[in-house]
C-alpha cells in the first residue's frame, strides 16, 4: 500500500501520496467521512489516490459506486443530509459535467434554500488540467464553471504541503468544496513530514510563494512551478517577479493579492484554463478594480487558448509556458516603453 | 430470435460470468392496476384507516382548492395543485413510520402536509417568500424539489446511509410521469437497487408532464415494467383508490425495511387541474376526458366503500368537510398575513459564514436599505 | 394563433412575437429546420413562443420531446449530424443544467473534433434572468457557464428588432448558437415591422444604443433597459453616457466595446447574473487590457450579488436597477475625488 | 403483492387512461444468452458468412495485439483493446448495411475497422494526433466517443432525423455494461421507443467497468431485461458467438429498417487484455477467471464450428492467420511515421470562421513558432 510508503520525518513525497495520506487521516479521524465514486475502491482510483482506503476501512467507507457521476453527486447530497460527509472522486475533470445539474442545483444551493438547516459538507475532487498527454476529455480545465457557481468553495493545491492540509481542511468544511487536483503535479516531490503536516491556514488564503519587488504573478494550481520557474528566469532579465499562489479561487483572498500587486504595481494571471471566460478575467478585473492608481500597466493574463483542449501532440503549444509568462512580463510597460506607446501620457 | 437449446457434440461451454442475476418473474408488475375498493378484498380493511384516509382526502381536497385560490389572489406566486391526485398524497404520506423520510416533488406539498408540516410553511417556496419554508429534519420531509427527478438520487443517498449507520429508516421518493424520463431517475434506481437501499419510488403518473401526454413520455407497457431492469420489485395500481395505493406503498415500506431492498410503485392518476394555476390545460387536452376521470375521484370511491359498509354517515360526511373548511380559513386568514423578509438574509446561507466579497456587499446593500430607510438596514450591524 | 397577431406595417410588437415570428419564418425557408423541446407543439412553450409551429409544419417538425433536457440535445445532435438544423428550447435557464455534458463535450466539440466534417448548427434557446417573480430554479442567469466553452457563440438580444434578427442568425449559423431570451423582456414592446425585419449584422456585433461622452455602459440583454433609464437619469447629474448593447457575448465585439471606451475613458459593465466569476469580469479585464491607457477610472461592475437566485419577494434586492448603475458611475472618480482618493497621484 | 380481481357490487371504473400500452412478453430475453455455434441451428448458416466472420475475428484479435504493442513502443498515447471481445465488434460492423450508420465507444476501433476505416486513421484519437482521424461521413462512422454513452442520443437523433427525410438508415450504437448505468443510456432509450426510431442499443456487457465489476454496476437479471422498460424488445446473447451475435443484431437491424422500432441487445463477453495498456487488471481479477473466459474463446468456437463441418482447413486457417500478420505489419509500418501536424490548425475548427481573439492568438503562436524556428509558422499567412 503506498501510503505507507511516506515514511517518518521529512521525506520526498508526491502530491499523490500527500492526497492519499489526507484521505485516509480524515477518514480515521471520523466516521462520517465516506469516499466514493468510479474504481476508487478496489483498484484505488485510476490515479491511486484513494489507493488502500476500502482495505484499511471496507467497502461502506471507500465504495466502489455503478458508473455514473450525476447519481454519485445526488447520493451525496441525500448521504450529507443525514449527517455524512461524502467525498466524491470524478475520474477526470470533463467526467464530472453529467454531474453538473446536482451540483449547481443542489450541492451549492441546498444550504441557502433551507436556511442553514441542511449544509452540504460535500467534497468534489476533480483531478483536472492537462499536460499528461490525456486523450479528449482528460485534460480539461473547468474552474471556470465551480466560480462561477455561487454555494461552491472552489480549491486548487499547487504543493504537496497544501495538498494535504487543504484537502483534511476542505473535508472538515461544512460548506461543499470543488478540490482541484492538477493531474500533472500528482507526481511531483516535496520534502514532506507525513506525520508532521504542515499546517494550512484553511481555505481562502493565498500565500506569497516568492517575493518580489518588480511585478506579481497571480496563478494557482499545475501554473505555480512554471511561474516560480518564470520568476527565476526573470532574474536574469532583472526583473524581481512576486508569485502568489491562490491556492483557493473561492473564497478568493482579495487581501493578499491586492497588496502584492500594490507593492509592484503590476500583475500577470497565469493560469492553464482558456482565457475567454475563464477564471483570469474576474482576477484582473478584481484587481484593477481594487488596485487601479497602484498599476503601472494593464493586468495581463497568460492563459491557454479559447480553443478545446488540444490533442495530446499539440497541448505544448496550448499550455501556458515560461517564456508567455516572460513575454507577458515584458509587456507590462517598462519605463522606456511608457513613454513610446503613450505620448500623451494621461 | 428464441434461444435454441439443441446441445452439439462440442457444445461450448456456457460464458463463465453469466448467471441471470435475478429471477425477474416476481419483479414484474401485474397488467392491470391493483384495486381495493370495491372488491371483497377491502372487506378486510381496518376501518380506522379507512376513516383517516378518507379525512384526509376530504381536507387535502379543500386544501388543494385553497391553495389555487390564493395563487388569484397574489397571495401564492403559483401553485401546482394535485386535485384528483389526492390518495397518492395521503397514502404516501400515511405508509411512513415517524422516523422515515419523504422525498416530495413540487407538486407534492399536500404529502408534506399530510406528514405533519405546517400548511403555510409549506407553501413558502411556492408563496415566494424563501426557498425552503422548514428544517427538513424536523418532519423528516426533503425540500419541495423542483429540477425534476433530483431528489430521487437524495433519497438513495439518505437511505443508503441510514442504513450504514444501522438505523431503521426508509425512504419515499415521488416522482412524476414526466419526471421517469430524466437521466437521474434512471441512475437513482439503479444506485437503489445495487445498494439495496432502502427506497421506495413511487410514480404518480397523472398522464401528463404539463401538456406532454403519456403516449409522447413513453412506450413501455408500463413505470412499473422499469422496475425489472433494475432488478427490484414494480408494482402498478390505481392511484384514485387510497386504500389500494397505501397498502402497496405500506408493503413496500416494509419489505425495504426488511432489508429486502428498493421498490418502484406505480400509480395511475389524473391530474384534475390545470399543470398549475399559470397553465391552460384546454389547450391540450378535453373537458371530456377530464370527466371520465371525475367519475373515478378519489374520494368517492372512498366514500362510497365507507358508507356502503356503514363506516360513515352524513353526520360523519358533514363532520369531515366541516374540518377541512377550518383547514382552509385557517390557511386563508394566515396566507393573507405578509410575511416579514429580511433581504440581509441574502448573504446568510450561501456559506457557512460569509466571504469577504459577501460581506462587502451586504454592506452595500444595508446602505440602500438605510438610505431607503426599509427594514433590514438596522439588524445587519449585530451580524 | 398569436403569430398572426403581428400585422403589417410598423406596429407595436412583444419579443416573444419577434421569436416566434423568427422561427417561424426560418422553418418556413428551410425545412431542415426542427424544433423540438418539452411541451414546445401543442402548448406552444410555456412563454408560447413556438405557438402555432406545430400546426403549421407538424409534429415532425416541432416536436413535444420527453422530458430529459440531456436527451433532447443529444438526440439534437444526432439530428445536426444527418444534416438538420435542430433548434431546442430549454423551458428554463436552470433547465439546461442537465444538458451541460452533451453541450460542453460534443455540441461545442464536435466541429474542433472532426476538424470541420460535422458541424454543429444547434440553436439552444434559453429563456433566461430573473425579475418576472419566478420561484427558485425559473430565474437563472448562466452566461458565463457557456462563455467559458470555446466553440459555442452565445447571443443574447435586448430589443424586439434584435430578437427577430439574431435568432435567424443563429438558427443560419454553422455553428451552436446559445440563445438567451431575457425572460422579462418577452412582453416589452417596441414598433417593429414583421414583414420587414430590420437587417441585423449577424452574430458578434454590439451596437451603440445611446451615444455619450462621460462614460460608457457595457450591458446586453435584460440590463439593456435598465442601463438605457440610467443613462436618461444621469443626464440630471451632469453625466451624458454611452451606452453599448453588445448583443453577444461570443464572439465578443472587443472593437465596439474598446472605441467606445476610448472616447469616454470611464465605464461600467452591467448584468444581471453574479458578480464573482461572471461574464463582467471577463469584460472588464478585456477592456482594461486594451484601453488601459484611456481610461480614468478602473472599469466597475454592476451585477447580482455573489448569492443563488433570490426568491421572488427579495429578487428586486438582487437585480442591479438604476440607482446602482449610478451609484457606480458616480465612483468613476470624477474630477474632484481623483485628487482626493489617490493623493499621490501616479 | 398480488392483484385481487374481485369484483364487488359498485367496483369502481377503471382509470380511463390506462390501458397496457404494449405487451410486455414479447419484450422480455429469454433466461439465457442465445447461442448458435456449437448448435443444429449452427448448420443452416451460409458458409459464407462464417467465413467471413472468421476471418474478421482473426484479423481483429491480430489488430488488438499489435495496437496494444504500439503503446509499449510509444506510438499510441493508449489503447483500451477488444481482445476477447472481437465477436461483438465484428457482428456489430457486419450486422449493418451501407448506408447506415456506426456509433462506437471509445473500445470499438476494430468495429470500425471492420467497417472499412483505414486502421491507422481509426487510431487518430488514441495516437494522440487530433481528437478523430476520420470523416464520420465517410464510412457513416461517427467518431469514437469518450464520454460514456454519451453516443447513445446522438444514434437516435441521427436515426430519427434520417426516418423523417424517407431514408432507409438503421444506427447501431455501442455501449459498455458500465456505460449503461449513465442517465444517457437511459434518456436515449426513451427517446427513441418514443419515437419508434431505427436504432439497434448493443450493450457490450465484458463484466466490468475498468474494475467495477458487474454486481457493483447492476443488479438487473440482464441488461436485456431493461428493454421492456421502454417499451421495445431486449434480446440477449453470447457475446463470444459471432454467429449468434450476428444472427441477433442483423435482425434487430432488419426489425428496424422495416419501421419496427429499436432494440436493445446485450451480448456477454469478457475483456480479455487490461481496460487499456495503462491498467493493471490483476489488481482486480484474478488469471483463474481469465483462463475459463479463454477457454470460451471466440475465434476458437468459431473455428471449431468450420472445422467441424470442413468449412476450413488448416491451409485456410494458416491463410486467415497470414493475412492477419500482414495487416499488423502494415499497422506496425504506417504507426511508425510520424503524423505531420499544424499547430496553427488549433484555431481553424472552433468555429466556422476564426473570432477575433482566435486571430488574435493564432498571431501570437505564429510568432512564438517562427522565432523558433517551429514548423507552421509559414505556412499561416495564406490562411
Ligand atoms: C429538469 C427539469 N426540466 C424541466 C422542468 C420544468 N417542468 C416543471 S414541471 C414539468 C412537468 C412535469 O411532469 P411530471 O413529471 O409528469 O409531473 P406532474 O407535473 O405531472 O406532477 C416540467 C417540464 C423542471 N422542473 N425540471
Ligand atoms: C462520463 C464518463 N465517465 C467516466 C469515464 C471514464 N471511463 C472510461 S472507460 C470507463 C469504464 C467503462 O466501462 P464499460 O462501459 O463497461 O466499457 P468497457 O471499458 O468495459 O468497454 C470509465 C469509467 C468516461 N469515459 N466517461
Ligand atoms: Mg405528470
Ligand atoms: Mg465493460
Amino acid at each position: 500500500m503506498m501510503t505507507t510508503a511516506v515514511r517518518a520525518g521529512r521525506q520526498p513525497a508526491t502530491m499523490a501520496q500527500a492526497l492519499r495520506r489526507a484521505l485516509r487521516d480524515a477518514m480515521a479521524d471520523d466516521p462520517s467521512v465516506h469516499v466514493l465514486g468510479e474504481d476508487v475502491g478496489t483498484l484505488g482510483g485510476v490515479f491511486r489516490i484513494t489507493d488502500g482506503l476500502a482495505k484499511e476501512f471496507g467497502d461502506d467507507r471507500c465504495t466502489d459506486t455503478p458508473l455514473a457521476e450525476a447519481g454519485i453527486l445526488g447520493t451525496a447530497v441525500g448521504m450529507a443530509m443525514y449527517g455524512l460527509r461524502p467525498v466524491v472522486e470524478m475520474q477526470f475533470d470533463a467526467f464530472a459535467y453529467p454531474a453538473f445539474e446536482q451540483l449547481i442545483s443542489h450541492v451549492s444551493r441546498m444550504r441557502n434554500r433551507t436556511r442553514g438547516a441542511v449544509p452540504m459538507p460535500v467534497t468534489v475532487r476533480v483531478p483536472y488540467g492537462g499536460g499528461i498527454g490525456g486523450v479528449e476529455h482528460h485534460s480539461d480545465s473547468s474552474e471556470a464553471y465551480y466560480m462561477a457557481t455561487p454555494g461552491l468553495h472552489v480549491v486548487a493545491p499547487a504543493t504537496v504541503a497544501d495538498a494535504y492540509g487543504l484537502l483534511r481542511a476542505a473535508i472538515a468544511s461544512d460548506d461543499p468544496v470543488v478540490f482541484l487536483e492538477p493531474k500533472r503535479l500528482y507526481w511531483s516531490k516535496d520534502q514532506w513530514d507525513a506525520d508532521r503536516p504542515e499546517q494550512v491556514p484553511g481555505i481562502g488564503r493565498a500565500v506569497v510563494r516568492r517575493p518580489g519587488s518588480s511585478a506579481t504573478l497571480v496563478t494557482y494550481g499545475p501554473s505555480l512551478p512554471v511561474c516560480m520557474e518564470a520568476a527565476e528566469a526573470a532574474v536574469a532579465e532583472g526583473w524581481d517577479l512576486e508569485v502568489v499562489d491562490l491556492r483557493s479561487l473561492v473564497p478568493f483572498d482579495e487581501e493578499t493579492v491586492c497588496a502584492s500587486v500594490r507593492r509592484t504595481g503590476r500583475a500577470v494571471v497565469v493560469h492553464e484554463s482558456t482565457g475567454f471566460g475563464g477564471p483570469g478575467g474576474e482576477i484582473a478585473a478584481r484587481i484593477t478594480e481594487r488596485c487601479f492608481h497602484y498599476l503601472e500597466a494593464p493586468v495581463l493574463r497568460v492563459a491557454g487558448f479559447d480553443i478545446p483542449y488540444p490533442p495530446p501532440m499539440l497541448e505544448r503549444h496550448h499550455l501556458p509556458g515560461v517564456d508567455r509568462v516572460l513575454d507577458a512580463v515584458a509587456r507590462l510597460q517598462w519605463e522606456s516603453e511608457w513613454t513610446e506607446t503613450n505620448p500623451g501620457g494621461r | 430470435m428464441t434461444v435454441l437449446e439443441q446441445p452439439g457434440s462440442y457444445r461450448p461451454t456456457p460464458p463463465p460470468a453469466w448467471r441471470p442475476r435475478t429471477d425477474p418473474a416476481p419483479l414484474l408488475p401485474d397488467a392491470e392496476p391493483y384495486r381495493l375498493l370495491g372488491t371483497e378484498a377491502a372487506a378486510g380493511l381496518d376501518p380506522g384507516l379507512l376513516r383517516r384516509l378518507y379525512g384526509h382526502l376530504v381536507r387535502g381536497r379543500r386544501y388543494n382548492g385553497q391553495a389555487t385560490a390564493l395563487t388569484r389572489q397574489g397571495r401564492l406566486a403559483v401553485y401546482p395543485a394535485s386535485t384528483g391526485q389526492e390518495a397518492c398524497e395521503v397514502a404516501a404520506a400515511l405508509a411512513l413510520e415517524e422516523q422515515d423520510w419523504l422525498f416530495p416533488s413540487y407538486r407534492d406539498t399536500l404529502a408534506a402536509v399530510v406528514r405533519g408540516l405546517d400548511p403555510v410553511r409549506a407553501l413558502t417556496l411556492l408563496r415566494g417568500d424563501w426557498h425552503s419554508g422548514y428544517d427538513p429534519h424536523e418532519h423528516r420531509i426533503a425540500p419541495l424539489c423542483t429540477p425534476l427527478a433530483t431528489q430521487l438520487p437524495h433519497a438513495v443517498g439518505l437511505a443508503h446511509a441510514a442504513r450504514l449507520k444501522g438505523d431503521d429508516v426508509v425512504a419515499l421518493a415521488m416522482v412524476g410521469d414526466g419526471g421517469t424520463s430524466e437521466g437521474d431517475f434512471h441512475e437513482a434506481l439503479n444506485f437503489a437497487a445495487v445498494w439495496q437501499a432502502p427506497v421506495v419510488f413511487l410514480v404518480v403518473n397523472n398522464g401528463f408532464a404539463i401538456s406532454v401526454p403519456l403516449a409522447k413520455q413513453t412506450a413501455a407497457p408500463s413505470f412499473a415494467h422499469k422496475a425489472v431492469g433494475y432488478g427490484m420489485p414494480g408494482r402498478l395500481v390505481d392511484g384514485n383508490d387510497a386504500a389500494a395505493v397505501h397498502q402497496v406503498l405500506s408493503e413496500a415500506v416494509r419489505h425495504a425495511r426488511a432489508g429486502g431492498g428498493p421498490a418502484l410503485v406505480e400509480a395511475v392518476t389524473y391530474r384534475i387541474d390545470a399543470h398549475t394555476n399559470a397553465d391552460d390545460a384546454t389547450r391540450y387536452r378535453t373537458d371530456a376526458e377530464v370527466e371520465t376521470w371525475r367519475a373515478h375521484d378519489p374520494i368517492d370511491l372512498l366514500e362510497g366503500e365507507l358508507t356502503r359498509r356503514g363506516l360513515i354517515d352524513d353526520d360523519g360526511i358533514r363532520a369531515e368537510r366541516e374540518a377541512a373548511e377550518r383547514l382552509a380559513a385557517d390557511l386563508r386568514e394566515r396566507m393573507h398575513q405578509d410575511p416579514v423578509l429580511d433581504p440581509m438574509e441574502l448573504f446568510d446561507h450561501v456559506y457557512a459564514e460569509r466571504t469577504a466579497q459577501l460581506r462587502d456587499q451586504a454592506e452595500m446593500l444595508r446602505a440602500e436599505l438605510a438610505a431607503a430607510g426599509e427594514p433590514g438596514a438596522e439588524q445587519e450591524g449585530a451580524r
